[in-house]
């Protein structure tokens, strides 16, 4: 029985000093870009560069959720490519990426959020996303315990439920890529620690790395939080601020919460896993910062939020918090670029707190753009100048204070 | 009931009260106490609870509400070298002077607040117009008697009572989450300033979790006897 | 408290016969008081333990042995650790799942359950799964249940089920007991009250510091507290109870009983929680410590020995065994064999002995460092021994009925009958907190143990974590660490310097004079001496790298993981698929992602790891997983501690809450929506259109500034030449930010040659002089701003009959002539109240705004209410103010405006004064760059065409639906399949009787006339689509002749 | 990340107290003949490598003040000039 026969998901590889695509970041976005380039393009001699292990960063700390109940048309068309491909993938990879379509519903707390909601709800149908406006009554069917009475300091007053989202298993995802990408031929190099990145008149030529130089004709810099960072080995200045944000898990109970939920007044998501815990993720700590360290702060801020939208909650224990970076753009859209200011310089950064549902999407389109040097009409509402032109893509609303960390 | 007659005269600063005080008690503390008092006073248009009924029989901390104390605030680009009401400003950030009635908190380079806390009338600023009376603008609580500082370790995380600094001393941060000017005059008196809108469910919350230490509300007869305490031994003045 | 003090109890264990056949006369460490049953129930079935017991104490001694069901393999699950290390004793206490019944003390009445059991934990349906472990190897559902795909959800929902332990009912009310939070500011706060953390807490202490200790036990004394060895003619547990006493009276030590530590976390604030005894006021409290030092006292603990059926109910881990029988007088079984690591180890064998536990074979893995007198004993109680063997198995179903133990050189098995296995691999350090304080951590090849390599310089280090085991050695290192969190403190220099209060002038002063300095030589003497003393006593023992026993096989049975389940066979599993590093395997096997964490995983995980990498002939040393917290887990119940909702309210809340007002958070404040059930606010808005309203508008930003500077500052931030403000006068104006976002409007007055008073929207006032002072911080500015929002209530008066109303409480000249339409006057209310008075027109009528000092807004407020009487005037809320202001085509920033829109998309671009490039206008380079820039969104008034398109569902009943049909906010506009804007506000107008509204689309199709295609779709079958004409953005008196009235 | 920062006239407080004002980047820019293009990337655009920077915080639950400090985003210290 082939299924109980081991083998390593992705192999082993010998580091060789030159290839034709150099990819920093070990993540989903990275290992995806590497895998579609493989698979979809021919290119095969590629490496992807990881500084610790794959999917330590943001691939690994997010709260795996994934939906398209985007705010504009071009960003809701991307994530509703995004969601479809879980299933594909699932199945090109022969890796259970553990799909659970358990849709997802944001709760309303305000006459602004409700107008907002709307919105929200029209856009999805008329793009042929599915979105439904829920009054309180069925936000409480929905999630067995909350509190919808007028005694939470923002009642609920509307719910937005997206059927089409759910929850993935954010760990197989990296793994099933990597042996997905490893399968086609690509190198897989961990504890690799890009410290520089080689450029010759107007061209990328390669990075140094703590395993020596390695030369390149096409880089992708798919760094996630660590993305400006990277760029900034170049003296390279963007519009991304890294930003901390947690997420926690509780003991593990047996199944109660059938979807994932979020409410914008109490900084709060949550969704049960498949394991049984209830993972919930929290609002930005503002500074910008690349460590992955959790604060007190939130780990208590979380259960104030969470015992007061469904109580019952007060009955359980969290049992580990950590930390990821997101790293923010100002209108939280992100930037995937190509031959940006050098030739073979190809950037995908600004993801935000979106990147995990975006990785495999992404990837499939920045490949395309790596492979053919041809900027995808899918990409062509992320490009960097469209902050030197003020024209934000609209999907946050409010207005930022001092930058994009407010 | 007594009720003084006291008309104040005009503040500085384009705050809009320059008629005169009605002798009514039109005015309303933004803090109501569940409690009944014992003896209340009608001073400057407020009705001020002297005593609660309960007071006699409770031998722990109180909460008292001093809302109705004029206040002002003062700023000026060089106010080391003021003297706001003919006070001398605290060299020092942080520092609090004592003049008799008259309290007077260095907050930062160019601000100070100044409180009257004593028994004779409130005086009258100078028509400056760095004088802004923000008497209505905050609601003004002391903790009174015995165990403040564990009634504070519930409601706040700075350190109100460090052995390390003189009293009494002006912290400026978050009690219950809500922005304050904070003086600590001693291990029995602590006063603390906050924005007026607040005033109502800050001291509802102080209460509930203060209750652990014994808080209840009082009047203001145990707040005069803990500053006359306080002030008597203080090295400022 | 008095069940917790040994030897209280000593007399009652002494002379009478033990309660059940399962208690100990075990004397002086007993912490259980007899006399003092309680009656509980597991499964229904009443039980009796006693005061001092912990609920897995006194089930024990009831004789349940299985308390549990793996996750995985539904494999029964008994007692194995004493302080919830793992999982196996997570019961469903009271109905509150996932309680640690080894922590958790025992109360009368309580009712207590197994998890995750289909009916008995003894006849667990589910009991089969444990045969199919073939079928399961690391990872196996990540390559199963996929294909077809069709058949995911079916296998989905089928681990859904089988996951999860404890049960939540969604609709209970758990932990109603009181909470409380509390705060505390220290010089040394210290881990562990054991006899290291208290001799720490005892040095800083008595050289004046702040001190406060965290105990995770209802006692102190750490492991010294069971022990009956005497050290210096004294017992352990003597020595600790008179320490004990020293500590609790020492007025500077803040002793914190029952209070795990949950974590340290950046800058040294530590976090944990009490949990109520029974003469503790309160049931559960969380503390944040803000300390200057961290002195980690936490101990050590069992490392478990992975071999086959380590799980199995009846073994457990040493220190389980002997506390069992020494700190609850319960015992642990009546035939043992032993198999450990470590002297402790060694000493539990010989003390089960002593209190009548037959210990057929001790065995000890260790091949030297034995303590001889430790060998003696075993060999005076007539106990074989053997160094350098092992168990390898357990043996028996659902208790264990014997175990094979064999040589580390190949011999064995050796077989014994027996119910009880002691076993451990040896000790681990408690490394949880050294983790959370960043302490760089590195494996110690002598102790066998994760050490720190480097420390912060705050952070200090004492007792048996490092490995020390000589009570004198203990001491000393406790005391060390306590003289030099005091000498830390003191370089510091006081705690005035270190935290800079005091200097006026802080720039240029020096920092925290250099180390070595301010420690003055009575201190620097005593740390030499305690230096000293330390190094002439015995240092850290010798460990064991040893982490299984011997004969093993593929360790398909021998649990590395009891919480997940996770094997042996497992981690070799994962490293097979790649994941041959411990942070890799700890993912991808799950070991260590269960309740206990790393905490009985961590260390022996990485030194399998380790040796698989020796085997494969990488050399590695075993390297730490990452430790997260809650190094104990907190009830969200704890965390979230008493209510604590510290919002705003106006002056006028009561008076408003009299007249039926339904209100609603903005920002910090509670303000008044509606006055009505109806969502249309119709009588409210006729109300303003035909007769008078009056509207609490007290939230509004209120603010003075002065200054020579001033009128630079306002330049600086408002986007209008304010110049122009002029006394008596509202000039209208804006704020943006620097991408020309619109962020604040409101009016400013100028009052006096460098003074103004301006306004700001509601949401703006807790930012506005943090914006100034930002947008202004590089200039040196003088000028002064003073927030008088709360100072001031607003009343806003409006409608036709407003002047009419507020002649009969003014006797000022307040007509046309006199007072006209952007005007403001002070003007006198009632028996003599001063306010300001603004003419405005926000709602579109004719209106006054009254600033009244706050304490008399009540008074202020009867007064109006009195005078409107006759005209029958209403309050109205803010509902019926968006209305009236969007009649009027007024906008609110956020509802009109977003982050695609600046100043002039909006149609406010006459505000920006296009010459000023000298005042430096924030905002002002990005209007110049993009107000005449083509393709932006626009904001356009539309009018609904009458009778035009279609509707289908119930539109009505949705949330946030507009009554009398047509579009609501939130529509969006379509043209060509593409989204090309959306409604942000649309009323049917009662006064115009048609409805309109205000739309944010792309340029193209903002001209007037334009046709608009309004489209709605909130699912569930609910559609609309009407068709609308772009027209001026002023429905409502568009003259503005009502304003001026 | 729970760090503190040193309000210079409040002392060393909990970071949640204060709001974070962004890296300093300069003076606002004269804006005569300044480029859009200059002026958004004055706005927005930012070096963040893993060094100290410096930062603006404004101490918004105390005194009020908007002051510098030198922080490094790889610790989350303040640094010692």
């Amino acid at each position: 029985m082939s299924y109980l026969r081991l083998r390593r998901l992705w192999k082993p590889s010998p580091l060789k000093r030159r290839y034709e695509v150099v990819i920093i970041g070990g993540g989903i976005h990275g290992l995806a870009t590497a895998y579609y380039l493989a698979r979809h393009h021919g290119i095969r001699d590629v490496a992807v560069l990881e500084s610790q292990y794959i999917g330590f960063g943001g691939s690994g700390r997010n709260t795996a959720i994934v939906r398209a109940n985007q705010r504009t048309v071009e960003n809701v068309r991307l994530y509703e490519e995004g969601l479809k491909l879980w299933r594909v993938l699932t199945d090109e990879l022969d890796y259970n990426l553990m799909f659970f379509n358990c849709g997802v519903l944001g709760l309303g707390h305000s006459e602004a959020s409700v107008s907002a909601f709307r919105m929200l709800c029209n856009t999805h149908n008329f793009l042929g996303v599915k979105s439904e406006l829920l009054d309180p009554q069925q936000c409480a069917e929905m999630i067995p315990g909350l509190d919808i009475s007028d005694r939470l300091a923002f009642p609920v007053q509307a719910g937005l439920y997206h059927p089409p989202g759910g929850v993935v298993r954010h760990d197989a995802v990296v793994w099933g890529l990597a042996k997905g990408a490893s399968a086609h031929g690509v190198h897989i190099h961990q504890g690799c620690e890009v410290q520089g990145i080689d450029t010759e008149g107007g061209r990328v030529t390669g990075v140094r790395t703590t395993l020596g130089p390695i030369g390149c004709k096409r880089l992708g810099i798919m760094a996630g939080g660590y993305g400006g960072a990277v760029a900034a080995m170049l003296g390279m200045e963007l519009p991304i601020h890294p930003l901390t944000i947690q997420a926690m898990v509780t003991h593990p109970l047996k199944p109660f919460l059938h979807h994932v939920f979020s409410s914008g007044a109490y900084h709060v998501y949550a969704n049960q896993t498949l394991k049984g815990e209830i993972a919930t993720g929290a609002h930005m700590d503002p500074q910008v910062n690349y460590t992955n360290d959790a604060t007190a702060y939130y780990l208590k801020h979380q259960a104030e939020a969470l015992t007061e939208l469904i109580p019952a909650l007060r009955g359980v224990r969290f049992m580990r918090i950590w930390a990821g970076l997101a790293d923010m753009t100002p209108d939280m859209a992100p930037i995937m670029e190509g031959n940006l200011g050098y030739d073979g310089l190809f950037l995908d950064a600004g993801w935000g707190y979106f990147g995990f549902k975006s990785g495999p999407v992404a990837g499939k389109y920045m490949a395309e753009y790596m492979a053919t040097d041809e900027r995808p009409a899918m990409l062509r509402a992320f490009q960097l100048k469209r902050f030197l032109e003020n024209r934000y893509s609209g999907e946050t609303a409010a207005a930022m204070k001092y930058g994009h960390w407010d | 009931m007594s009720g003084r007659d006291e008309s104040a005269a005009a503040p500085a600063g384009g705050i809009a009260r320059t008629g005169p005080i009605a002798p009514t008690a039109h005015r309303r503390s933004p803090v109501v106490f569940d409690a009944n008092p014992a003896t209340t006073e009608v001073r400057d248009g407020w009705t001020v609870a002297l005593r609660y009924r309960h007071e006699e029989q409770h031998a722990g901390p109180l909460l008292v509400d001093l809302s109705h104390r004029r206040r002002w605030d003062y700023q000026d680009g060089s106010v080391a070298t003021q003297r706001p009401m003919d006070l001398p400003v605290p060299r020092e950030y942080g520092q609090v002077g004592v003049h008799g009635s008259l309290v007077i908190n260095r907050m930062n380079r160019t601000q100070v607040a100044i409180w009257h806390l004593g028994d004779d009338p409130a005086p009258t600023p100078p028509p400056e117009t760095a004088f802004t009376e923000i008497t209505d603008g905050h609601c003004m609580l002391a903790f009174v008697g015995p165990e403040v500082p564990a009634v504070l370790e519930h409601l706040t995380s700075l350190d109100l009572f460090d052995p390390a600094r003189a009293t009494p001393f002006l912290t400026q941060g978050p009690v219950l989450h809500v922005p304050c000017q904070i003086v600590t005059f001693s291990s029995d008196l602590v006063i603390m300033t906050l924005a007026r809108g607040y005033g109502e469910m800050f001291a509802h919350a102080a209460l509930h979790s203060g209750a652990l230490a014994g808080l209840r509300p009082g009047g203001e007869d145990a707040f005069k006897r803990a500053f006359a305490r306080a002030t008597a031994t203080s090295a400022c003045g | 408290m008095t069940a917790h003090r040994p030897g209280a109890v000593a007399a009652a264990a002494d002379g009478s016969r033990p309660a059940s056949p399962h208690r100990l006369p075990c004397g002086s460490t007993c912490r259980v008081d007899l006399s003092r049953p309680l009656s509980f129930d597991f499964l229904g079935r009443p039980m009796t333990g006693f005061a001092g017991d912990t609920v897995a104490s006194a089930l024990y001694a009831n004789g349940v042995r299985i308390f549990s069901r793996s996750l995985k393999y539904h494999r029964p699950r008994g007692l194995y650790s004493i302080e919830g290390e793992s999982a196996t004793t997570y019961m469903a206490i009271d109905g509150v799942p996932n309680e640690c019944a080894e922590t958790t003390e025992l109360r009368a009445g309580m009712s207590v359950r197994a998890q995750n059991v289909r009916g008995d934990p003894k006849t667990d349906r589910f009991g089969f799964i444990g045969a199919f472990e073939r079928l399961m190897p690391a990872g196996f559902y990540y390559r199963l249940g996929h294909r077809p795909y069709s058949l995911w959800p079916l296998f989905q929902n089928g681990l859904r089920r089988m996951a999860g332990t404890g049960v939540l009912d969604p609709r209970r009310e758990y932990r109603p007991g009181v909470r409380a939070e509390r705060y505390l500011n220290v010089d040394v706060a210290v881990v562990g009250g054991g006899t290291a953390g208290m001799e720490a807490a005892l040095a800083a202490a008595e050289r004046g510091l702040r001190v406060c200790v965290f105990e995770r036990r209802p006692w102190m004394g750490g492991h010294h507290a069971w022990r009956v060895r005497e050290f210096e003619g004294k017992p352990l547990w003597q020595r600790a109870s008179e320490l004990e006493a020293r500590v609790r009276a020492t007025e500077n030590v803040r002793v914190l009983t029952r209070s795990p530590v949950t974590g340290v976390w950046g800058e040294n604030l530590v976090t944990g929680f009490t949990v109520g005894g029974d003469d503790d006021p309160f049931r559960e409290c969380h503390w944040e410590c803000r300390a200057r030092t961290v002195v980690v006292a936490a101990g050590c603990m069992d490392r478990p020995l992975v071999f086959n059926h380590n799980d199995r109910p009846g073994v457990m881990q040493p220190g389980a065994a002997w506390r069992l029988a020494r700190t609850y007088g319960v015992s642990p079984g009546k035939v043992a064999v032993v198999s450990v690591g470590d002297d402790l180890g060694l000493e539990a064998a010989v003390d089960l002995t002593r209190l009548g536990v037959e210990v057929r074979a001790v065995v000890d893995s260790r091949r030297r460092g034995h303590d001889p007198a430790l060998l003696e004993e075993l060999y005076d109680l007539r106990i074989p021994f053997r160094s350098r063997w092992s168990a390898s198995r357990a043996k028996g179903g659902k208790h264990v009925t014997g175990c094979d133990v064999w040589g580390m050189s190949g011999i064995g098995p050796n077989s014994y009958t027996c119910d009880l296995v002691v076993a451990n691999a040896g000790a681990q350090p408690r490394i949880g907190v050294l983790a959370t304080v960043k302490a760089k951590l590195g494996y110690c090849r002598h102790t066998h143990s994760y050490q720190p390599v480097e420390l912060p310089d705050d952070v200090f280090v004492a007792g048996s974590m490092t490995g020390l085991r000589d009570p004198g050695s203990i001491t000393e290192s406790g005391r060390l660490a306590g003289l030099r969190a005091a000498a830390f403190c003191r370089r510091q220099g006081t705690a005035l310097d270190a935290r800079r209060i005091g200097r006026a002038e802080p720039a240029g002063e020096a920092g925290p004079s250099s180390p070595g300095d301010n420690c003055p030589p009575a201190l620097s003497a005593a740390i030499e001496k305690a230096t000293s003393t330390l190094a002439s006593r015995p240092g850290p023992v010798a460990g064991t790298g040893i982490f299984r026993g011997q004969g093993i096989g593929r360790g398909a049975k021998a649990f590395v993981d009891l919480d997940e389940d996770g094997t042996y066979k497992n981690v070799v599993e994962s490293a097979a698929q790649g994941f041959d590093a411990p942070e890799l395997a700890k993912r991808f096997g799950g070991f260590g992602l269960g309740p206990g964490q790393y905490r009985v995983t961590g260390q022996n995980l990485a030194m399998i790891m380790a040796a698989m990498g020796l085997d494969s002939g990488k050399a590695t040393v075993p390297a730490p997983t990452t430790v997260r917290p809650p190094l104990v887990p907190p009830s969200l119940a704890t965390l979230a501690g008493p209510p604590h909702d510290v919002h705003k309210r106006t002056p006028l809340h009561d008076e408003q809450t009299a007249r039926g007002a339904i209100f609603r958070r903005m920002g910090p404040w509670e303000r008044a929506r509606y006055f009505s059930e109806d969502p249309s606010c119709r009588d409210e808005i006729l109300g303003v259109r035909r007769n008078v309203g009056l509207l609490d508008s007290s939230p509004l930003g209120k603010f003075r500034i002065f200054g020579p500077d001033a009128l630079n500052a306002l330049q600086r931030v408002y986007i209008s030449d304010m110049r122009k403000a002029r006394p008596g006068r509202c000039m209208y104006s804006a704020m943006c930010n620097d991408m020309g976002q619109l962020m604040d409007d409101g009016v400013v007055v100028k009052e006096s040659e460098n003074g103004y008073y301006f306004t700001t929207s509601s949401a703006r006032a807790g930012t506005t002089v943090e914006w100034f002072r930002y947008h202004t911080r590089y200039d040196g500015w003088d000028y002064h701003l003073v927030n008088i929002t709360d100072v001031l209530g607003s009343l806003n008066l409006a409608g036709p009959n407003a002047r009419r109303v507020l002649e009969r409480v003014t006797r000022d000249d307040v007509s046309n002539d006199a007072f006209p339409y952007m005007g403001v006057r002070r003007i006198t209310v009632g028996d003599g109240v001063e306010v300001r008075c603004l003419r405005l027109g926000f709602v579109g009528e004719l209106s006054f705004e009254l600033h009244v000092p706050s304490s008399y807004c009540q008074y202020v407020w009867g007064l109006l209410v009195d005078a409107g009487a006759d005209f029958g005037m209403q309050p109205i809320g803010l509902e019926a103010q968006n209305c009236l202001r969007a009649e009027k085509g007024h906008i609110i920033i956020g509802a009109e405006s977003e982050q695609r829109v600046i100043l002039t998309d909006i149609g406010m671009g006459w505000m920006w004064d296009r010459r000023d490039t000298a005042s430096k206008k924030v905002g002002a380079p990005a209007l110049r760059a993009c107000a005449e820039q083509p393709g932006r969104m626009k904001l356009v008034g539309f009018r609904v065409d009458e009778g035009s398109g279609s509707h289908r569902g119930d539109l009505e009943a949705a949330p946030g639906a507009q009554p009398g049909g047509g579009p609501g906010d939130g529509a969006v506009i379509v043209a060509d399949g593409e989204v090309v804007g959306y409604v942000c506000t649309t009323r049917r107008s009662e006064t115009l009787g048609w409805r309109y509204g205000m739309a944010l689309v792309r340029e193209e199709h903002a001209a007037r006339g334009a046709g608009l295609n309004i489209y709605e779709n909130l699912g569930s079958g609910r559609k609309s689509t009407c068709s609308a004409t772009v027209v001026a953005p002023h429905f409502y008196d568009p003259r503005g002749e009502r304003l001026r009235a | 990340m729970t760090f503190r920062l040193t309000c210079p006239v409040c002392g060393k407080r909990d970071v949640y107290e204060f709001t974070f004002g962004g890296q300093e980047r300069g003076p606002r820019p004269g804006q005569e003949g300044l480029s859009a293009e200059d002026h958004f990337r004055w706005t927005q655009y930012r070096l963040i490598p893993y060094a100290p920077g410096e930062e603006w915080w404004y101490h918004a639950q105390g005194c009020g003040l908007w002051f510098k400090t030198t922080r490094d985003p790889a610790t989350n210290r303040e640094v010692e000039e």
